[in-house]
This record gives structure tokens, sequence and C-alpha cells, in this order.
């Protein structure tokens, strides 16, 4: 079996563990991503999670580092991340889980320019601040753990391993997903295609991955509600219609995408008919709203690469209506923000390169990750990298603050304003390939995967068990075939309790011709050891012309009491039936005995004026129970009221030793346990052969055999060696 | 609204808590009636949870699970042969059923757990190396030899050895062990009628 | 029940027991045909029962007796009913937690009573057939009771201490429950055998006397 | 009206038993200082939800089939606590459990308190009201344990937690369980299940231990001073047995 080795306490665990099964911590296996709505694992290769319905970012990753400033769409699938932070948050002063949602929340009503920067490169952003969050968390709760309540205790597997883990990781991927040299941007491309197949290998969706989970980890890891926080009601979020889901479910994969929209990696589903309340309401603005946009702003060339196209939301909407879209009243807001904000910032001053930054910190080797394409697209054009914000520059300042390549986002809103910074260009051949390779990439159906570990592991012992069954079948087939084995083993066969029979025989007889109440306390799964008993007693009861009221607990018992009656000949009958309510049941019933007076009625049925009178002569009590509460009941709340009434049972082998007691209390004057009893006050106390007496030869041999069994398996063991703890005390009882 | 939600279901387990302990010690007919009326709620209770049944597994079937069917059909037919005994339609509709299919299956089933105890004594056997084990091994043996007669001295040895150790040790554990149930039991009572748990209130 | 039905009923238990012990060797389609058949059976059966019964008998003697105080008296537990029935409607299942209190409150009642009244005295003022052997069962049932003992002192190191002689006490009372449970698993499987053993020998002996008439 | 001893006695220990809690709860909030006897059954029950999440195997949990309206009313409460802990340790994963209740009564008290979990963590939207299933009365054992034994045969379940009144009927659950190497921990209040659970499973909750359930995996102060009342109760009770063995060591005359 393949196994992985826990980082935290290096415990070999199966490879469908995505935690240690010894310490808990996370093992980040391929293939899951966690929903950012509801957290729920699924397998990465769904669209939508399956609980929630929600889009899973981390499962069409290559969307998002080509998502341009007019995909809506695509801010809303990284709004539906609940980690999406505002660009105004920095890892120095880092907000509560409870301000992170509230943002988040904020992040969804307006469009933030930020929700245009690669998802992907957010959610890393987003997983490390809620890693320190989280380990904030961890001091605080640990600091306060003498008071906080085992509700918090209980979620603190060491996650913060999660996050070397998540590290090692992004340190590999970044080797494997940044090439030194443009021209293993194909390498790059393979890679891409090779994790369709879930290879070990780190890449961008790797890495999307791994910061979702490591993220949603951190915030699961939270003490209290703010890490479990759900994503406000109020808030739309982007889900396909239910039955959409289950055909994509059923599909196990994403849907064509709209040719316009393909490489902005808005997915159909995402499109103007899913849109969110919100964003509809914008696509529905008066025309003269649009005019006033449209004054200012020329169209981009049709002649430009499909990729650089603004999101159009629909098939049948042209492209001013995708501008649209862009330029609604937030956006403008923020744009107008922007302006006024005193420092310009670097893309405003074109050529000027912030100096180098050595690479350092975690957000470095994150920002590394930018796709090496981007990067020849920069050094083919200018104005495209200036319109996508790529240069070869290490961040110096705001949040992406020592990232080398990030894509500046300001630039790129600010380019679909002024539209003559994406009129003119061109695409080199070089690009156009990489285009179609890219469009055919994002086109590649993902491999749907089950999730392994539920599959049920196998039944080993069938061997054992077929032995053992054809055994006891061999037994019993003996047994009752060869009757004669009776015979031989008459001096062995199962020791009735002579002492106890007897004494029930002796209060059985004393009823004679007194009215006898008989309490079928069995269902028929036990019918097999108490019928022979019921069969005796009710038979010496209808010899002894003793008026019999048979009454149950349960409804089962009624129903057996009836099936046994029926073949005993010259039985005076009469059926109390089934007693409701238990204990307090047979204590109503117990005063119809001591008051007959006040019992014409008996739980809602009314009492024959016969069947009154017998109840209260009632000198006997015939319990045959199969369970020890029932038992007891009777004891305790009829035996302990009536006085002048005397109780014996009827019982199975097992409840024998708990009768112990009671017997030797004095409360029950007799006992029958199971069938050897039975046979014993049939046979040898009341003289009525019985058939059914060879049967104990068969028990007699079954026993032996499986006391052969345990022994000899116990000596196998004991041979093949028997390594005793030092102190049995830690061992089960 | 939401402090009524919290407090009144806990205002009613108070006082019916209460008239339920002084019926039950000192009131009978008191007693009856409550216990009767807690009987109906426990009906009501019952017959949501067969509704649950048959919606659930009526779903399945819906879906093509055949054995969901199997249930939901057999389920309408004992309840319609009830109806059907009620209006006279049928005699003894439903004691048939009882008698010729739940019957047999409620006792196949009991005697088919002779097999599972087997298996899980040698089970016990097989996994277990404690001190603890072999000592419920040995005397497992020791009690069922013990209640045949083996043929010669070794019969009646394993005979007395198995009535001492019935009559001392399984009275003895027994005892133990229902009497920690009984405190147990009071301990979990009183928590629940003192209302610091509250099961009702989730 | 007429003789072709009692063959018929004869054959059709044997069917199911056959298909109930096939899963002795593995799980298969026709055991699960058997338990979906007993789970729907029983329910059925139960339900039938609970309106048999319980609620009939009620509505008969609400209606039987004359005045109104018979009628008060079902007020009650019909409104608490109707309430338990709003579990079922979404927004309004809450309705249903004071009859779920009334109902556990009660249930609380009667189990503390029956522990105490049913249980408790009895177990402790339990005697033997002798007086030694009263008192030898007396002391090891308390060895029983040591060894369920929870609570002890928490010392600063956080662990938790108990008195020396606990430890020995209750492992004697370890020792005893072993035993005790070794019987009860003895009685239990003898119990089973036997049930084996009828419900073979039935249809053993009714399928040799239908065949011989 | 009826005036026996035993009742009158039975009201006095009542009333101390509601008294001792009262105080004892009222100390343990002041100076705690109480520790409570390992139990390795309800350790592991802790570690379950995780072990969930790792195998991808959710638990199955059964409170049991003893009614909550009759005497069986404890035994269910005390398995109904460890559900709530249950559901509040996995609600929040892919792998909610599934309960299986043997009783109407317990089947819908079972539902609210996986609801409840829900809303403890956070997620009460993702609460499924299938994920609790009514399986026979609780007067059909066999039924019930047939029932809950065809969940466990499906092996989508890692584990199987039973903490409730139950009887014989285990021994099916527990070949099951066996066959699909699932995790078991059994606690009972009847002998003859835990006869089989021992068998079964090293984490058997042993009558006593499963009311404490609530102190082991809640702990809030009223818990844990419950069974500090129980060990009181405990030696009033040793003493109790002595005192009627020693007067049975003299007959009366």
């Amino acid at each position: 079996m393949i196994t992985v080795a826990c980082p935290n306490c290096s415990f070999e665990n199966s490879a469908l563990s995505r935690r240690c099964t010894s310490c808990g911590t996370a093992l980040l296996i391929e293939g899951y991503v966690r929903c950012d709505n509801c957290r729920v694992l699924t397998p990465k290769a769904l669209e939508f999670c399956e609980l929630c319905g929600s889009y899973l970012a981390a499962a069409a990753p290559f969307d998002k580092p080509l998502i341009l400033p007019s995909s809506r769409q695509d801010a809303n699938v990284a709004d539906t991340s609940p980690l999406t932070l505002p660009a105004n948050l920095s890892t120095e002063n880092l907000p509560d889980a409870q301000e992170i949602t509230e943002q988040y929340s904020q992040s969804e009503r307006q469009d933030q320019p930020e929700s245009s920067i690669p998802a992907w490169l957010l959610d890393v952003d987003a997983a490390l601040k809620m890693r320190s969050i989280s380990e904030k968390k961890a001091d605080e709760t640990d600091s306060s753990s003498a008071t906080k309540s085992p509700e918090s205790k209980k979620v603190e597997p060491p996650r913060t391993d999660v996050y070397d883990e998540l590290l090692r990781r992004l340190d590999t991927s970044h080797a494997v997903t940044q090439p030194a040299d443009p021209k293993e941007s194909e390498d790059w491309l393979e890679v891409l295609e090779v994790d369709d197949d879930n290879s070990e290998q780190g890449n961008i969706e790797d890495l999307a991955f791994q910061a979702l989970a490591a993220a949603s980890l951190a915030a699961s890891h939270l003490p209290g509600k703010e890490g479990r926080a759900d994503p406000p009601e109020d808030q739309p979020l982007v889900q396909p219609r239910a039955e959409e889901r289950t055909e994509r479910r059923q599909k196990g994969s994403t849907q064509p995408l709209d040719p316009k929209g393909k490489l902005l990696g808005v997915p159909q589903q995402l499109a103007a008919t899913e849109l969110p309340a919100w964003l509809s309401d914008q696509l529905q603005r008066p025309d003269e709203d649009e005019e006033e946009y449209f004054d200012d702003i020329e169209l981009p060339e049709p002649s430009r690469a499909t990729y650089l196209e603004p999101t159009v939301p629909d098939a049948e909407q042209d492209e001013t209506d995708g501008e649209v879209i862009v330029l609604d009243a937030s956006f403008d807001k923020w744009l107008k923000q922007l302006s006024d904000e005193p420092a310009a910032p670097d893309w405003m001053t074109e050529g000027e390169s912030s100096p180098d930054v050595p690479f350092e910190s975690d957000s470095v080797q994150m920002g590394a990750e930018t796709p090496q394409w981007l990067h020849d697209i920069h050094e083919a054009e200018g104005d495209t990298a200036l319109l996508l914000g790529i240069e070869e520059t290490v961040e110096d300042s705001g949040r992406f603050a020592g990232i080398k390549g990030a894509i500046q986002i300001e630039p790129a809103i600010a380019a679909s304003l002024i539209g003559t910074r994406m009129v003119d260009y061109s695409i080199s051949k070089e690009q156009q390939q990489k285009i179609a390779i890219l469009e055919s990439i994002v086109h590649t159906k993902p491999v749907k995967q089950k999730p392994k570990a539920v599959e049920p592991p196998r039944d080993s012992s069938v061997r054992m068990r077929v032995l053992l069954a054809g055994a006891l079948f061999l037994v019993f087939l003996f047994a009752t075939v060869v009757p004669s084995s009776a015979e031989w083993l008459k001096d062995s066969t199962l020791q009735p309790a002579t002492k106890q029979t007897e004494q029930f025989y002796d209060q059985l007889m004393l009823a004679a011709g007194e009215p006898v109440l008989v309490a079928f306390e069995y269902t028929p799964a036990m019918a097999g050891e108490l019928n022979p008993i019921a069969n005796v007693v009710l038979g010496q009861l209808a010899d002894n012309d003793s008026p019999v009221i048979t009454v149950s607990q349960s409804a089962a018992g009624s129903e057996v009491a009836a099936i046994i009656a029926e073949d005993i000949e010259g039985l005076d009958l009469e059926q109390l039936g089934y007693i409701p309510g238990e204990a307090v049941g047979l204590r109503s019933l117990a005063e119809c005995f001591s008051d007959p007076d006040n019992c014409e009625t008996l739980f809602g049925e009314e009492i024959p004026a016969e069947l009154q009178e017998n109840l209260s002569a009632v000198s006997l009590i015939v319990i045959l129970a199969s369970d020890s509460d029932s038992l007891i009941d009777w004891i305790e709340q009829v035996g302990a009221q009536v006085k002048d009434s005397t109780l014996i049972a009827g019982i199975t082998q097992l409840l024998g030793p708990v009768t112990v007691p009671y017997s030797a209390s004095g409360q029950l004057k007799g006992t029958v346990s199971g069938f050897p009893d039975a046979i014993y006050l049939q046979q040898d106390l009341l003289g009525i052969e019985n058939e059914a007496s060879e049967r104990v030869s068969g028990i007699t041999i079954a026993i032996w055999l499986a006391a052969g069994f345990l022994i000899a398996g116990a000596v196998y063991y004991a041979v093949t060696g028997l390594n005793l703890p030092r102190s049995g005390k830690a061992k089960d009882r | 609204m939401n402090q009524i939600r919290q407090s009144l279901p806990l205002a009613l387990a108070y006082v019916f808590g209460a008239l339920a302990l002084i019926g039950l010690l000192f009131v009978p007919a008191l007693a009856k009636t409550i216990t009767g009326w807690v009987g109906f709620l426990a009906v009501i209770a019952l017959l949501i949870g067969i509704l649950n049944l048959f919606s659930v597994h009526s779903r399945r079937l819906v879906r093509g699970n055949i054995y969901s069917g199997v249930l939901v059909v057999s389920l309408v037919a004992m309840i319609g042969l009830g109806i059907t005994d009620f209006i006279e339609l049928t005699d003894g509709g439903v004691s048939a059923a009882f008698k010729y299919v739940q019957a047999p299956l409620e006792a196949a089933f009991a005697s088919m757990l002779a097999f599972f105890l087997l298996f899980a004594g040698v089970r016990v056997i097989q996994r277990r190396r404690s001190w603890w084990a072999i000592i419920f091994i040995t005397s497992l043996v020791i009690f069922l030899l013990g209640r045949t007669s083996l043929p010669g001295f070794l019969g009646e040895i394993l005979g007395t050895v198995s009535d001492i150790m019935t009559l001392v040790f399984v009275s003895s554990g027994m005892r133990g062990i229902l009497i920690g149930i009984a405190l147990g039991a009071i301990a979990v009572s009183i928590r629940v009628l003192m209302g610091t748990d509250r099961p009702y209130n989730k | 029940m007429d003789t072709f039905g009692e063959i018929g009923g004869l054959f059709l238990g044997f069917l199911l027991t056959l298909f109930v012990y096939s899963f002795v060797v593995k799980d298969n389609p026709m055991y699960r045909l058997a338990v979906h058949l007993l789970v729907g059976v029983s329910a059925g059966f139960a339900a039938v029962i609970a309106v048999r019964e319980v609620l009939i008998p009620i509505a008969k003697s609400a209606s039987s007796q004359d005045g109104l105080l018979p009628l008060l008296l079902w007020v009650v537990p019909i409104a608490l009913g109707l309430l338990l029935l709003a579990k079922l409607v979404p927004g309004y299942a809450w309705l249903g937690n004071s009859s779920m209190a009334v109902l556990i409150s009660v249930g609380a009642a009667v189990g503390l009573v029956g522990a105490i009244l049913g249980t408790l005295f009895p177990q402790v003022t339990a005697t033997y057939d002798s007086g030694l052997l009263t008192v030898v069962v007396a002391l090891l049932t308390i060895c029983v009771l040591a060894y369920f003992h929870f609570t002890g002192r928490q010392a600063s190191d956080g662990r938790v201490r108990f008195p020396t002689w606990h430890k020995y006490v209750s492992m004697t009372g370890q020792f005893v429950i072993t035993i005790a449970l070794a019987g009860v698993f003895a009685g239990l499987f003898s119990t089973t055998l036997v049930l084996l053993s009828e419900r073979l020998g039935y249809y053993f002996d009714s399928f040799t006397s239908l065949i011989s008439g | 009206m009826i005036f026996s001893t035993p009742n009158l006695v039975a009201l006095l220990l009542i009333v101390f038993s509601i008294a001792s809690l009262y105080f004892l709860t009222r100390r343990y909030v002041d100076r705690s200082g109480v520790g409570l006897r390992n139990i390795k059954a309800y350790e592991k029950l802790q570690k379950q939800a995780v072990k969930a999440m790792a195998s991808g195997r959710s638990i199955h949990f059964s409170p049991g089939r003893g009614s909550l309206s009759k005497a069986t009313n404890p035994t269910s409460l005390a398995g109904l606590s460890g559900l709530q802990r249950i559901t509040e340790d996995a609600s929040s994963s892919d792998k909610p459990p599934l309960v299986s209740a043997g009783d109407g009564t317990l089947f819908m008290t079972a539902r609210d308190v996986i609801r409840g979990g829900y809303e403890h963590s956070g997620r009460a939207k993702a609460y499924e009201s299938q994920k609790s299933q009514f399986i026979a009365a609780d007067n059909s054992p066999m039924a019930f344990g047939a029932g809950v034994s065809d969940i466990l045969n499906q092996g989508e379940h890692g584990s199987s937690i039973i903490m409730g009144h139950i009887g014989s009927e285990l021994a099916l659950m527990a070949e099951a369980a066996e066959r699909k190497h699932q995790d078991q921990i059994i606690g009972s209040d009847n002998l003859a299940a835990l006869a089989v659970a021992v068998s079964a499973t090293e984490d058997v909750l042993m009558g006593e231990e499963l009311y404490a359930a609530a102190a082991y995996l809640q702990e809030e102060p009223a818990h844990i001073a419950s069974l500090q009342l129980q060990d009181i109760l405990r030696i009033l009770v040793a003493l109790g047995i002595l005192i009627a063995a020693i007067v049975s060591l003299f007959p009366r005359t």
C-alpha cells in the first residue's frame, strides 16, 4: 500500500488519508479542493461544490491569470472566496476573521479592483495572511486555554504544520513552474497538462489548491464562530441552478466556454443567466447612462487578440455590453479614488522600474508563480505589457511588496478607459501559438475523480467464517438426523438447574384451579428458547383448569401469546393484551389487582366483569421474559405492590445469573432457565415425553465444538508467540 | 420571542417532571394520567419516525433502489392489512403477516447470532494479547464446558468451578454493573429534572 | 389459516431464513432483501399496534365516558401531540420542543424512580443463600463499584490522583467484571445455540412430516 | 396517596442528590481541582471526527433503541451527549455522521441534537435532515439490529459508535462493523450487549461509564459535579451493601 509520511509526526499514513491518523495534521493529498463557501472537500475535477454548489476557484485555475479588468464575472468567482481580502489589508496589521468576512461581504457588493488580480495569487496571499491570523489566534487560545470551553480545545490539531508543508510545496512548485529560460515555457504548459492527470508535480493548479486548502484550514482553525462564519445570507454567490449543477456533475467537467469568454476564464455557467442579482441590475442600466460612458471610450480594434477581449457575460451581447459591465458606477467611483491618490503608483511613471529586492519572503515565491508566457508577451510588446502591468521588476510597495512579475491592476483597469492604449498593437506568431495551446488547455476536460477513500475495504475473514459456520451446521445436522446421539450423550447433556425448576413446578401445581396471569415478555426472536417453557406452562395450566390471563408489555409479545395459545387444547384463556407504558403501565395493572373495584377500564379498554374478578383473584404470576428490564419491571412494579401473589419466571439461559439475587431474596419463588430446564420440567417433573429433548444433544456437541475451537485457537496463538504486556491494565476488560 | 422559545419548554419540563415524580412516588393516579399522556406523545413520535422511514426509502425507491422498494411495499402492505382488519374486510391479516413473515425473520436473525458470537470469541483469541483477554476466554471456556457435564473427573471439576464462578463472580459482577447503571441513571435524570441538561432545547 | 396457507407460510419462512443465513458467508442481495422486508414489516406492525392498541382505545375512552372531564383530560396531550407534529413543518419545528420537554422530563422522572426503587434498593439489600456467600459477593460488588469510581484529586501537574488502595481494589473489580461478562457471554451463546437448533429442527421436522404426509 | 417507606427513602435520596449536585456544581465553578479517571473509549471517540476526515469514511452513530418516555430515558440521554459531541466535531467536515435510532422519541431528539451541532459549528445551512433516520420501533430489536447492520455493511462508514440502550442484537452490528474494518465504540446499559461488546472491541463504555458521556465530552461544571455525586452515592451504596451483608449473617428469629 502507498503510504504518506506525516510532516509532523512522520507517521506512515494511507495515501488515501488527507490527515495524519496519528496527530491529525493535514497531508494535503492531491485531487481534492475545499469549497470556500461551505469548506467541504470536493474532488478537484468537480467545478462546483457538491454540497453548496459554489464555484470551486481551484477547479479551473487557468482562467484566473488571464482575467481582464472587465471580467466582472471573474470578480465574482474570486469573491466567492472568504479569503479574498481587499487591497488595503497588509500582513502587518492583520484583522481578525470577523473583519475579513465583513470585508469579503463588501467585496461582493462592490466590484473591487483587486478581483482582477489573478485569484490564485490572492488565495496564496490570503492563505499567508490567514496563517498568521491563525497563529495569532492559536497564541491567544493557548494563553486562555485554562478557561476556554472543550469545543475550542478540540479544534486544535497542529495545523501550523500544514503551512510549513504548504510553503515547502510552494518552493518545489516554484522550481517547476518558474522556468529561468523563456524557451521553457512549453515545459510549463506541459506541466499544466500533466496536472489534469493529477500528477504529483507542483504547478499553478496545485498551488492554488494548496493555498485554498491551507487558507480554509486556517479559517477552520480559528476558535469560536468566527472561523466558521458562513457567507452572509444576503450575498449573492455565483451558483448555477440545481439541475445544471447535477447535470454538470454527471458530465464531471467544465462546459465548453463561450468563444468570446473562453480565454477570460469565464465559464458559460457564470454568464448573464447565472449572474447575481446586483450584477443583473447593472446589465439593465438605462441607455442614457451607457451613453455617458461611451462618450469617452474608443472601442478596441476587432483585430486584437481574442484573449485580450473583455468578458462578454452573454453570448448574445456585443463587446459594447462587455464594456458597460466594466464601467459601472462603483468602478468609476473607485477609479476616482485612485486618481485622488497623492503618490502616483509605479505604473504611472512609465519605464521607471523599482529597485530589485532580494527573494526572501514567502510572497516573493508567490510572485514568482506568474506564468512565463505572460513575461514573454511582455518582452514581445511594451503596450500589452503596460496594459497587463507586467514588468520584470519587483514591487517595492503595496500588498505585493517584494513580488516579482505581479500583474499591475491599475493600468489594466485604466486601459479599459483610455482606449487609445488598447488600439495599436500586434501579436507575434509565437504568441498566437501559445494562445492556441492555452485554448486547448482551457478546453481540456479534467478527469472526473471518485474519492477513493470511501471504497469499502475488503472483507478478509470469509474462510474462517465458512469453516466455523460449516462445522456448527454439520453438528446440528448430525444431531437432527441421528436421534440416537441423544442416547450416548444422555449423561453429558446440558445440566438443568434442578432446584429452581422444582420450585417453579411446585408453585405451578399449587395454583391449580386458580386464575393465573402469564406475561409474555419476549418477541419471536427468543421464541426458540421460551416457547417450549410457554407450551409446558400453558399446557399444565389447562390441565389444572386454571383460567389464564395473558398480558405483555410489548405488542409482539401479545401476538406470540396468541400464536402459542392457539395450539393448547382446553385452555381457559382471557387476553388482556398489550400494556403500554412499561413500568408505569404495570403499576396501573397492579392497582387492578389490589383494587378491582376501580378497574373498569385499563388503558382505555373496558375490562369485562369476569376478567376483573379473575384479576382480583390471581394468585400466581408467570413471567416469560427474554430481557432483564421487563423481568425487573414485573418484580418491582407488580411483585412489590401485590403482596398476596407469587411470582415465578421462565427465562432464557442468559438471564439465569440476573435472577439469582431475586430468587435469593424470595421475590421470585422459582425459575425455569432456558431450554434444558424446560425439558427437565416437562419430562422429569411432569412426565410428558418431548421429542425436542433430542435437540439437546446437538446443542451439547455444538458447545463442545465452540469450546474446542477456543482452546485450539488459544493453544495455537500461545505457540506462535504470545507477547503479553507487562500490565494488562491498559488493555480491554 | 427567542426567550419564549427557550423558556417555555424549560418551564414545562420543570412542571411535568415534578408532577411525574410526585405521582410516581405518592399519587399513582396522577402518575397514570401523566404517563398516559406521555405514552400518547411517544406514539405520535413513533408514527413520525415511521413516516421518516417511509419518506427516506420512498426517495431511494424513486432513485431506483429495489431494496427500499421492498421496504416501502412491506410497510404499506402491513398498514393496509391493519386497515382491512379494522374495517373487517380481512380477519387477522396483521397476525398472519406477523406469524409467517416477521416471526420467522426475527427468529432467523436471532439464531444467526450463534455464528457471530463464535466468530467474536475466536477473534478475541486472534487479536487480543492481554491478561484480560486470557481471563475472559478461560472463563468462557469453563462456563461453556461447565454447562455440559463432560464424562469423567474433568466434567465434575469443571461443573463445580463453573457453578462457583457463576454464584460468586457473575453475581457480584452483574450486581456491581447494575448498581453502577442505577447511579448513572440517577445522576442523568436529576440533571434533566433540574434543567441543567436540556436535550429538548437544541 | 388453511393448510395451503400454512404450507405457503412454511416455505416462505424457510426461504427467508435461508436468505438471512446467507449473510454468515458474506453480504448479498438476498440478505439485504430479507433485512428490508423485516424492517418494513416490523415498522408497519408497530404502526398498526400503536393505532389499534393506544390511539383507538384512548379515543374510545374519551368518547364513551360522560361529562367534560374525560375530554378535558385529553386536551393537554392532544395539544402537545399537535405541537410535536409541528416539528415536521420547517420554521415551526421549535414549537415541538415543548412536547419533547414534557416527554423527556417525565421519562427522566420514570427513569429516576425506576433506578432507585427498581434496581438500587433491591440490589443493595440483596442477600444470597448462605451468609458467607452474601458477604463475599458484597465485597466483590464493592470492588466492582470502586472500579467505576470517576473523580480524583487533580494535582498541580495535571495528573489525577487516586488513593493507592484504589488501584488494587479496582483491578479486582475489573477481574470480577471480566468473569461476569464471560458468564453472560456463555449464557447468550448457549441461548443462541438453542435458537439455532430450534430453527433447524423446526424446518427439518416440518418438511419430513410434509414429505411423509 | 401512598406513603411507603421505600418511596419516602427514595424521595429523601432525590432531594439529597439535587442539593448535592447544586452545591458540587457551585464548588467546582469556584475552585476546580477535580480530575476524571482516564477512559480510553472517550479519548478515541474524540478523535473520530478527524479520523473520518482523514479516511474519507464518515461516522455511523446509533443512540440505541431506548425510548425517552420510559425507564431507558437516562441511557438514551447519555447516548445523545455522545452524539452531540460527534456532530459538533464532524459537522464542519464533508463527512457528517449518519444517525440510526431505534425509537420514535429518540429519533426526533437525535434530529434536534444534530441540527444543534450544525448550528454550533456555524454551518446550520449544511444540515441535512436525512442524516438521522428511524430504523425500527423500540420493541423490535432484531429489525433494528438488522437495519443498522445493513447500513454498516455498505462500508461507507469508517467508525461505528453505539451509545445507548441495546440488547444482544448488537452482535449483528458488531459483525457488520468488523467485516468492514470499522472502528467500534460501544456503550450500553444491557449486560448481554456489554458481553457482546467486550468481544467485539476494546473501546467499551461499561454501564455507568456511558452515563459519564456528558462530563467527558462536554465538561460542563454540572456534568463533572454529577460524577462527583455518583461517587458520593457510590460510597453510600457500598456502606449499605456491607451493612445488609453483615445483617444477613445474623438470621432473624
